[in-house]
């Protein structure tokens, strides 16, 4: 068994971070995988606004490429996530559609896997396995548990978790040691789609997001999707900066992996000074 | 041989003018077996009548067809007609050319031959009739009440003012229902408890009414006039007949839990009354919490009772018993707001449902009446209330409109104010809906005191330094809106009951796709149902607020009333009928009954020159209310629904394709 | 197939959603093609799928099945069964060579007289662009 | 003698087709079937059904109606005009068996119409029975691969050729229709021989000298419990036997109009006998396949002189419990003894 | 082998030395002597009769519908299912059966031995192999190649538990899937092509009715497609009433189909019946979420329903 891996654009670019991380992490955790070889860009952030038989095609084709290796697809990025489960689910529901696509495609979709987030795999492979592979205690690190929108909305398709009430990611993140601060903007809107065109509104999201987590005890704020990520690394303007880590990169240091492997390095607020003073790195 | 006659009405002109009815008697005289044929004007009228009487005698018809509208227009108007004339009246058959032809067709090329199949079926099929005669079933009468709510309460009264025995069973240790935890009532503010208590009073005095408590209906059988119901009633573990209510027993208990009267909001005994007027006024051992029970220790209560009603042997008891008609008043319960995430509720304490404020309010509620915050007792200053929490949502809870609420949250905010005065109150609202009588001026005065509604839905709440921040939006300025409160109250929805399903099946009734039970027809049979004899009252039908489910209750009662004035009732003919010849036996027929009519019966009959017994299926025309789905169950052609025969089908397709 | 060819529609609905459905029809005066004769039955639960094939081999160019919207069945659950019966035999006689567009189910209840038009208006724009049935049918 | 090479067969049969109906055996899914010719034919195997069929049609139209007595009737549906029926390749059996039907159909008080005429004009070809199958049993009935009974021509087949011996005028007319086909010369000597030695499995277990006689006194014999215990009460032995000859005549009305048929009918099912009152003479399957037997056996020799049998084995192959001919003959036997 | 048929004999034997049957359904050798057919034992004199049924072995389970009771049966798994539908379908009381189950190789269909070997003296089961005897000698020919339809969609070569003898000599044949690409192909062709092809096939029914008596699902007294009022079904055996027939055959067993074949083989013309069959069950599978839909049930997969049932109709 084991999963079709597929990283997308973002984490061949301002997420790389979360590639190799999510690598080291399922390495570590012996998930076996394979990259989707010949994959390609799912779409995101744009095609669905322009034309939908395109915005199903672009996921489909991936899907169908996992579909033919026989393993579930599954994919780090929360956008990519959004748009595979949106187009699987859109095919699944609607043969008009299917038919459409797969004269774009030639090739059939059956749509026999779900497609994954990661978080879906590590859930699968259970937080208390994780938990036991632990190396590293993350003692005394107030986790701000970010969600944003792609993972849990629209939850026609996306149910990666209960959307106003998740709680999946803590667990996930209390395996390391670490506390996850009951606080209440996990779902809210980072707007990063709109950090370019309306640079202030996402400023004042974003800021807001990490007042409210400095509000609520937290130290840093740990999310799983590229564009939340960057969006809250480069856009948050309070008096206290917090590191936004990835879940991977957090997992990875609790397994005692190198910060550097985890990419750590890379991030716009310092992520390594506050593992410093806790003395986590 | 079989001598029909062909009636053609011209319904003035609203057959005849698109339809050549002329035409159509003549070729309806050469349908082999019609020996008579003749146009009406109108042949609903007196006259008409009178021709179809009198071509009966002169003719010698010994089967009808009228071709006009619709059967479900006249079809009894011409039974009634033709057994005036000494004629079956199940031989009679319509043939619907108005309604399926002449209205909906305007070129008379088209619409008279399609006329001309539609006589030709009705020929084919009623040369395929037979007599048929309803058959009488007798009636007892006596009423069962399932659920001792205000709908419970007021048909049982009703119907025994009448003169007729009623057992209510409530599966509650008390009967009162919903209506007993309210505090105050819409519109008119009164207490709920002073109107309620004596009515509940009332029931059990009365002495045509006899009331079951903490018992619940397990199985129903029969049908109309004569179901056969059991009941089980729970063990109380006290002797109701010994026990003075002094209450000591109460006070020794040393286990208690959340008390389900209170909402969860205080607690009460494992020997308890749900409240201090409960009627019976006896109290109940929950047997789940008692230690005498869970333990084998205890037994205080046992002790401390002066006149030795404690009784830890008692057992349930199940009874059997026949009843004519039955109505069901087995109320609503509170939709589950934990699904609403963004809410909190159960998360934040101080974010409570309407029901819970209720109790509150309530001077006989945990807070004696004074409304405190469930989290540090403090008096709420700023208070939200949101409304159509799992109603009108099709997301995450029911599409339809839960209608009390409005008024109930009016009515609370009012409540607020009259306890509170400095309090301030925001209401989010989608619409307010305050049709009845009174409703909007109550609404109105909910605004002037100083009620802010604002349109809108809330979208998270979340605590902040001792507060709930509620963030919502006001969609009539288009901003967000972002309160301060102390406390929220969720209206939250009318639901049927989690059981709803399972005692519709054991009453045989349909329900809705949320499990509201389904009325016989929505406007004009608002209080029946598809099961005769099966009557409904209150909240179980879907959500209404208390005038209304005592009306209701009412009518419900008017219903059994009337079907108690018969001494026996006459049964549709229409009904299943096995060939027992051709019958194998396999009964899978009786697995598609809907009523249950189905059962099997061992014949004896001789095969050669032995006797041999075996098992067909038969049919109770007493329960079969006609729907035939037993017939395509049935491979064998054995069982046939009279009046709608395989043979008369297949002859109606048959001359539909000529 | 001359021009004014009509298919025949042969349209089995029960008495209490659909038949009245068509009863709304005419109340309501819309008009719709004369191609469809109703056979009223109490319930769907009563239409036997064979009366289908019966239909078919009689010369109808297409079947009209229709009963209440499951869950309003008067008998509670009548169409419900119906429902299981013919997702079955529509499949199977498609399987036999029967062109699924000859034959059509739909819930129709006793409001829906609008909706009874359509189906009624679209089954025969179909049909007719099918022209008559052939197969099954047999030949007098 | 006049022969043609297999491969020129099927234009051969091309050509009859514009002058005859031909009915011939041919693959049809698993199973190769006698039926009208429709470009096809297989010559190897011998067909599950017979050839009765051609003659006496499973199911026929014999008119259609319109009208009412009071409106008046109007018949239409006549029978004439055809095409004559060319049989090709009958086996001995089937041609034998032809005979038997024609003194059911054409001999007596009332010779039937529509047999008749079918049958008038007919030619059967007979092929020699080069390899017998183990169920055929045609020698206890004096049939042999090479009988000439009820055939109009016989045709002998060797590796790559046919050859025709007319042995009637019907069937020199036929040759002689089709000369351009066929070329002079020869005689399959070896196959003549072949066809005389060619041994029947199952001639040595059947035995049917005195059979008629012997079931005169066993009517009510206990052997009939026994073999009918068994029979499934299908009628795939008497539809396919090439010498079962019931049929039933029946309407079906439409309206004013109507079709009359005439369709088989199998003794083997039990309301074959069923009375309009609800009596059944034969109420079980012991009476039905008591009347199965004993109507080959025992009437038909009393009634036409032979048995009604021909030694086919089609009953062996079609009945999937094992009660056939072959296996009565055999249980009768050791009953009588 | 050897060793199951003397445990049969003796089970048989006992049944009715005990007193727990009158009457005895079992098989026993044939016309031919390498083929069985269905016996009605009356003594425990005739067990020695009984066989294992190495080729062409019809289904019992019909017989017992007019077997003086108690009756006892012998099956293998095919064979038990059609018990089971007669029970289900109460045609038959489980308490007046005494039944003996066996385990099951497969059973050799002697229509799959090649023409070229007829003149059959004997058959043998050797291994993973049968051995044809003819007059020219022996042949060998892999098991699996000449084994009936059935058997290669079997439910299991095990006897069946629910028994009250259970024979079971370890050499069951593997359950087997039942493969649906026969159906695959029909579902894949044009209407019209399908249309072709069944009215081909059709044209070859003779209505002998030999599927249908032949059925342990059809069993009812007296079937309807024989009654002359309502007729379902007419006489004439042509097209459109061949479509009726099979429809209507096909449709009465739907959901009630124990997979068994019986039909097929009886068909003494070759038609495909279970391509018929098989396409309902697959749906009922599919559609109901059923498992296995030919595992006789309390009810009948049409005789109940699903709220949730899929909605293709509007």
């Amino acid at each position: 068994m084991g999963y079709a891996y597929y990283p997308g654009c973002s984490l061949h670019g301002t997420a790389k971070e979360y590639d190799m991380s999510s690598r080291a992490c399922l390495d570590f955790l012996g998930i076996q995988y394979r990259e989707l070889p010949d994959w390609s860009c799912c779409g995101a952030s744009s095609a669905h606004s322009v034309d939908h038989t395109l915005a199903v095609s672009l996921p489909a084709r991936n899907l169908t490429l996992a579909e033919q290796m026989n393993l579930p697809l599954m994919t780090p990025c929360a956008a990519c996530y959004s748009r595979l489960r949106g187009a699987h689910h859109a095919l699944r529901s609607d043969p008009g559609l299917a038919k459409k696509v797969l004269t774009v495609l030639g090739s059939e979709y059956k749509g026999r896997y779900e497609p994954l987030s990661i978080l879906d795999v590590l859930y699968q492979y259970g937080p208390e396995a994780v938990g036991e592979k632990v190396t590293k205690k993350l003692k005394e690190l107030r986790v701000a548990c970010y969600y944003g929108c792609l993972l849990l909305r629209p939850p026609d398709y996306a149910k990666f978790d209960d959307p106003e009430n998740p709680g999946k990611m803590e667990r996930l993140v209390e395996t390391t040691g670490a506390s996850a601060v009951d606080w209440p903007h996990r779902t809210e809107c980072c707007g990063a789609s709109l950090s370019l065109s309306d640079t202030k509104l996402v400023v004042s999201l974003a800021t807001s997001i990490v007042d409210m987590a400095v509000r609520h005890g937290a130290e840093c704020i740990v999310t799983a999707c590229p564009m939340c990520q960057a969006n809250l690394d480069m856009r948050q303007r309070g008096r206290t900066k917090l590191p936004v880590y990835y879940v991977t990169e957090l997992l990875g240091l609790a397994f005692g992996l190198e910060p550097k492997r985890l990419g750590l390095t890379t991030h716009m607020v310092n992520a390594i000074s506050l593992l410093r003073a806790k003395q986590l790195a | 041989m079989i001598r029909v006659g062909v009636f053609v009405c011209w319904c003035g002109s609203n057959i005849a003018g698109t339809v050549d009815v002329g035409k159509v008697a003549e070729e309806a005289a050469r349908i082999p077996g019609v020996v008579h044929v003749e146009q009406n004007k109108y042949t609903c009228s007196d006259p008409g009548q009178d021709s179809i009487r009198k071509a009966i005698k002169e003719h010698r018809l010994d089967r009808v067809v009228v071709a006009a509208c619709s059967p479900r227009m006249h079809e009894n108007t011409f039974r009634k007609c033709a057994a005036s004339a000494g004629l079956n009246p199940y031989l009679v058959e319509m043939a619907n050319i108005r309604e399926h032809c002449s209205w909906v067709h305007s070129d008379m090329s088209v619409s008279t031959p399609k006329a001309v199949d539609i006589v030709r079926r009705a020929v084919a099929k009623v040369k395929r009739c037979v007599p048929l005669h309803p058959s009488t079933i007798p009636v007892e009468k006596r009423a069962l009440v399932i659920g001792g709510g205000i709908a419970g309460i007021q048909a049982a009264l009703d119907i025994a003012e009448a003169g007729y025995d009623v057992t209510v069973v409530e599966r509650e240790p008390t009967i009162g229902g919903r209506m007993a935890q309210l505090d105050k009532t819409f519109p008119t503010l009164d207490c709920s408890s002073c109107i309620l208590t004596p009515k509940m009073v009332d029931a059990a005095s009365h002495p045509g009414i006899r009331i079951l408590t903490y018992a619940e209906v397990e199985e129903i059988s029969g049908y109309v006039g004569n179901f056969e119901v059991r009941v089980r009633k729970r063990a109380r573990s006290v002797d109701e007949a010994r026990c003075t209510a002094c209450g000591i027993c109460i006070l020794k208990c040393p286990t208690s839990r959340d008390s389900e009267f209170n909402m969860g909001l205080g607690t009460r005994k494992a020997i308890y009354m749900p409240f201090p007027q409960a009627v019976p006024n006896k109290p109940t051992i929950d047997r789940e919490i008692c230690r005498h029970f869970t333990a084998g220790k205890c037994g205080i209560c046992q002790k401390v009772c002066p006149s030795g009603a404690v009784d830890f042997s008692q057992e349930d008891q199940v009874l059997t018993e026949k009843f004519g008609a039955v109505v069901a008043a087995t109320g609503a319960t509170q939709f589950s707001v934990e699904v609403y995430g963004e809410y909190g509720y159960g998360r934040y304490p101080d974010v409570i449902t309407g029901l819970e404020l209720e109790r509150l309010i309530s001077s006989t509620g945990p807070t004696d009446g004074k409304i405190r915050r469930p989290s540090d007792g403090k008096i709420p200053k700023t208070v939200v209330f949101i409304k159509c929490v799992g109603s009108r949502d099709e997301n995450k809870g029911y599409p339809y409109c839960s209608k009390a609420c409005c008024m109930y949250t009016a009515k609370h905010a009012i409540l607020l104010k009259e306890k509170i005065p400095s309090a301030s109150a925001y209401v989010f609202y989608m619409d307010v809906r305050a049709g009845g009588k009174d409703y909007e001026e109550f609404y109105k005065r909910s605004q002037e005191m100083g009620t802010r509604y604002v349109r809108g839905r809330v979208s998270r709440i979340y605590p902040l330094d001792g507060k709930l921040i509620v963030q919502g939006e006001d969609t009539l300025l288009g901003e967000r809106v972002e309160v301060e409160a102390d406390l929220v109250v969720l209206a939250a929805a009318m639901v049927p009951q989690p059981d709803a399903p399972e005692m519709a099946r054991k009453l045989g009734i349909s329900y809705n796709q949320y499990g509201f039970f389904s009325e016989a027809h929505p406007k004009l049979r608002p209080v029946e149902t598809n099961t005769a004899g099966v009557f409904l009252a209150g909240t179980c039908q879907g959500p209404k607020d208390i005038p209304e489910t005592v009306a209701q209750a009412s009518a419900a009662a008017a219903k059994v009333i009337s079907l108690f004035a018969k001494s026996e009732l006459s049964t549709n003919p229409n009904v299943a009928s096995v060939d027992e010849s051709l019958c194998s036996g396999c009964l899978w027929c009786s697995n598609v009954c809907p009523y249950k009519a189905i059962e099997e019966k061992i014949i004896t009959e001789r095969a050669g020159k032995e006797t041999v017994t075996r098992t067909v299926a038969s049919v109770n025309t007493g329960l079969c209310q006609g729907c035939g789905a037993c017939t395509v169950a049935c491979r064998d052609g054995a069982m046939n629904l009279l009046g709608f025969t395989n043979e008369q089908i297949l002859a109606e397709v048959e001359a539909l394709c000529l | 197939m001359s021009l004014d060819w009509q298919p025949k529609i042969v349209g089995f609905t029960c008495n209490w959603c659909s038949y009245a459905g068509a009863d709304l029809a005419g109340t309501s005066r819309m008009s719709y093609p004369a191609s469809v004769r109703i056979i009223r039955v109490p319930c769907s639960g009563r239409i036997n799928p064979v009366f289908v094939i019966r239909a078919f081999q009689r010369g109808a160019d297409g079947v009209l099945v229709a009963g209440c919207h499951p869950g309003d069945c008067h008998y509670s659950t009548g169409n419900m069964y119906a429902r299981r019966r013919f997702l079955i035999a529509r499949r199977f006689m498609e399987y036999l060579g029967m062109d699924p567009a000859r034959l059509e189910i739909h819930w129709i209840s006793a409001s829906e007289g609008q909706k009874f038009q359509e189906v009624i208006k679209n089954m025969t724009d179909r049909i007719h662009a099918m022209g008559p049935n052939r197969k099954m049918r047999e030949i007098l | 003698m006049l022969h043609i090479s297999k491969h020129n067969l099927l234009s051969l049969l091309t050509h009859a087709s514009s002058s005859w109906q031909v009915f011939c055996p041919s693959k049809q899914g698993s199973t190769v079937n006698f039926g009208w010719f429709e470009g096809t034919v297989d010559t190897v195997a011998i067909p599950v059904n017979s050839c009765k069929g051609a003659f006496l049609p499973q199911t026929e139209e014999l008119f259609t109606y319109r009208g009412t007595p009071e409106t008046g009737l109007s018949l239409t549906g006549g029978f004439d005009g055809q095409k004559p029926v060319l049989i090709f390749f009958a086996r001995p059996c089937d041609a034998r068996a032809l005979t038997l039907l024609d003194r059911v159909f054409l001999e007596g008080e009332y010779a039937d119409d529509r047999y008749r005429s079918r049958r008038a004009r007919s030619v059967v070809v007979t092929v020699g029975c080069k390899s017998p199958l183990d169920t055929c049993f045609c020698t206890a009935f004096g049939i042999g691969p090479d009988s000439k009974a009820g055939s109009d021509v016989f045709v002998y087949e060797d590796e790559t050729s046919l050859y025709f011996e007319p042995l009637t005028e019907g069937g020199a007319g036929f040759v002689a229709a089709h000369l351009a086909y066929l070329a002079e010369g020869g005689t399959p000597v070896s196959v003549m021989e072949e066809l005389r030695r060619a041994e029947l499995p199952l001639a040595g277990r059947i035995w049917v000298e005195g059979m008629a006689e012997m079931l005169d006194s066993m009517f009510d014999h206990p052997v009939w419990e026994k073999m009918s215990a068994r029979c499934r009460g299908c009628g795939a032995c008497t539809y396919l036997c090439p010498t079962c000859y019931c049929f039933s005549v029946f309407d079906a009305p439409r309206g004013t109009h109507g079709k009359r048929y005439r369709s088989w009918d199998s003794c083997q099912f039990s309301d074959f006998m069923l009375m309009a009152g609800g009596h059944n003479p034969r109420p079980t399957r012991k009476e039905r396949v008591r009347q199965r037997f004993m109507h080959k056996f025992n009437y038909g020799v009393k009634r036409q002189g032979d048995y009604l049998c021909v030694g086919c084995g089609r009953c062996i192959r079609a009945c999937s419990v094992g009660l056939h001919a072959a296996s009565a003959l055999f249980d009768l036997k050791e009953a009588g003894r | 082998m050897n060793d199951l048929r003397e445990q049969l004999k003796e089970a048989v034997a006992s049944a009715f030395s005990q007193g727990r049957v009158r009457s005895f359904v079992c098989l026993e050798r044939g016309f031919y002597p390498f083929a069985t057919m269905p016996a009605i034992l009356h003594s425990g004199s005739d067990a020695d009769r009984v066989e294992i049924g190495l080729a062409d072995a019809p289904l019992l389970a019909k017989y017992l519908l007019d077997m003086p009771k108690p009756a006892g049966i012998v099956v293998r798994s095919c064979d038990a299912l059609g018990v089971s539908r007669l029970i289900r379908d109460r045609r038959v009381k489980r308490e007046d059966l005494y039944i003996i189950s066996i385990s099951c190789p497969g059973v050799v269909d002697t229509a799959k031995i090649p023409m070229s070997m007829h003149r059959i003296t004997a058959l043998e089961k050797a291994g993973d192999a049968l051995i044809v005897h003819t007059a020219l000698g022996p042949t060998e020919l892999p098991w699996s190649s000449v084994l009936l339809d059935r058997c290669l969609a079997c439910v299991s070569g095990a006897a069946s538990t629910d028994a009250d003898v259970v024979l079971d000599d370890g050499r069951g044949k593997p359950p087997a899937p039942v493969d649906y690409s026969e159906i695959d192909e029909v579902e894949h062709m044009a209407p019209d092509e399908r249309y072709a092809m069944w009215e081909k096939e059709f044209a070859k029914c003779i209505r002998c009715f030999a599927c249908r008596n032949a059925c342990p699902a059809c069993s009812c007294r007296k079937c309807s497609l024989d009654l002359p009022e309502p007729e379902w079904l007419s006489r004439a055996v042509i097209l459109p009433e061949q479509f009726m027939f099979h429809f209507t055959r096909a449709y009465h067993v739907a959901g009630r189909c124990v997979g068994c074949g019986e039909c097929e083989r009886a068909c003494p013309v070759g038609l495909p019946l279970m391509k018929l069959n098989r396409k309902f069950t697959r749906d009922i599978e599919t559609l109901f979420g059923v498992d296995d839909a030919r595992i006789p049930r309390d009810v009948e997969v049409l005789g109940t329903f699903l709220p949730d049932d899929p909605e293709e109709f509007c």
